[in-house]
């Protein structure tokens, strides 16, 4: 994702190209995921009164995707300046946050 | 990914079928599972009463529509994003 | 799994029978994981005041179990119902749900 | 599964049992995390408690019967719905 | 890990060995998410009134390091005891305790 | 792990290598569901105020501090455990 400031070297081969585009699409898959879980969590109440969403979810839903956005966008930014101010790699040889 | 060659993008379509599968199978098992947890509450009985079963269909019904309208502002907002505005008109 | 009304397809090579029944493998144990979880939520209470399982804690998981395979079931018929009517796949191009 | 032959059979047992390693391992990680998170939540000490072991010795305890129960019922479901009864006895 | 009691067996390949030590850390990292996610939970309270780390939270993430390995040598040594007075493996065809 | 001789050190760092990236992006990945869920819970508008954009900068530098003394403990702690003591020093 070109958001998070990746991309660059010169001339990559076949499989490097193939591999990347994979990369980019688990990585696109998963935080559809998460967002999926999050915004199901945050906007359709686990009661289920109706199977079709009302208006307040469905606008709900809409926002949150932006929202979700938005806070990749700021995370990134965050997280780039503070690699530059530091001059290399954030993070030690153990990286996870859990869930 | 705009640098793939003709070549490449048949060996990557394959690639992606290939995960096709396994992405339904993961979101089928989600649905039940959300399903199961969020309905299925009373165990004084092994069988599913009628007021869970329903609560089970709407559930799977509510779900897709929910995943089907998150898809939907996803490929938009990420296609914004591709595009470099960064910005959706209105909501 | 059958009940999901896969299959069909003629002569299949033996390298996709096994990758077959790998991935059949593979999503028997991911749903027994799923049910693990949920029952044991649903049935243990997490204060463990004593090692054993008691009855009412044992007869709580085996009625989880059924009800599970049982929810399961319904799921698939329903989702089968809405392909048939479609006349064809469900969902779109983002299929997770999170969990 | 039943179309298998017998050299098809051998090559996947081959592949059932490099697995069975990893799912032991995610098993005891998953055992691990439940008895932690469930028995430990005072942080006045660095030392696990007594009573916080105890804790921890019953939930292991009871995690391991858990698994066994819910890995019986499952099987016999799992029996019940190959052979398309879908139906079990009696609870 | 060696406080699992694995390893024995004479004379491993090179491919064998690597992959043991690719397997041991993967379940390094594995362990080290699995704690993140949990002393996060139990001494980070979710509201950030404030970016750094105050001297309660530190202490509880060190102390919580220390809870974490002393309940892992605890499970592994009540799960070998179990295993040698059974004389043989733990558990059945599923193994999984969901998460 | 202490066996491995030259080449075979060399093989495995070229795994480790290629597994950085993925962890990496788990790590980020984690980083924004983290702060998104924690800090993002009203949906009246679709764009994120000011008092929760703070909330998520927080959210951002406090997780990353905390991953940082995790890691310290975690890897003390396991030194500690790979030379048999089990146990370490004074808190």
């Amino acid at each position: 994702m070109s958001f998070l400031g990746f991309g660059g070297a010169a001339q990559p081969t076949s499989a490097q190209k193939i591999a990347a585009a994979e990369q980019e699409l688990e990585m696109i898959t998963d935080m559809f995921n998460r967002l999926s879980n999050s915004c199901t969590k945050k906007c359709i109440p686990p009661d289920y009164k109706e199977g079709d969403l009302n208006k307040g979810e469905s606008v709900c839903l809409d926002r949150c995707v932006a929202k979700f956005f938005e806070v990749n966008v700021k995370v990134s930014e965050q997280m780039q300046n503070m690699q530059a101010s530091r001059g290399g790699a954030a993070g030690g040889a153990f990286g996870g946050f859990g869930q | 990914m705009e640098a793939l060659n003709a070549n490449e993008q048949r060996e990557f379509a394959a690639i992606m079928e290939r995960r096709q599968m396994k992405d339904f199978m993961t979101m089928y098992s989600n649905l039940v599972q959300r399903c199961f947890d969020d309905c299925i509450n009373d165990f004084t009985s092994k069988a599913v009463s009628s007021k869970e079963e329903t609560c089970v269909s709407r559930c799977v019904d509510k779900s897709l529509k929910t995943s089907e309208r998150l898809g939907q502002r996803f490929a938009e907002q990420n296609q914004a994003m591709m595009q470099g505005t960064g910005q959706m008109g209105g909501i």
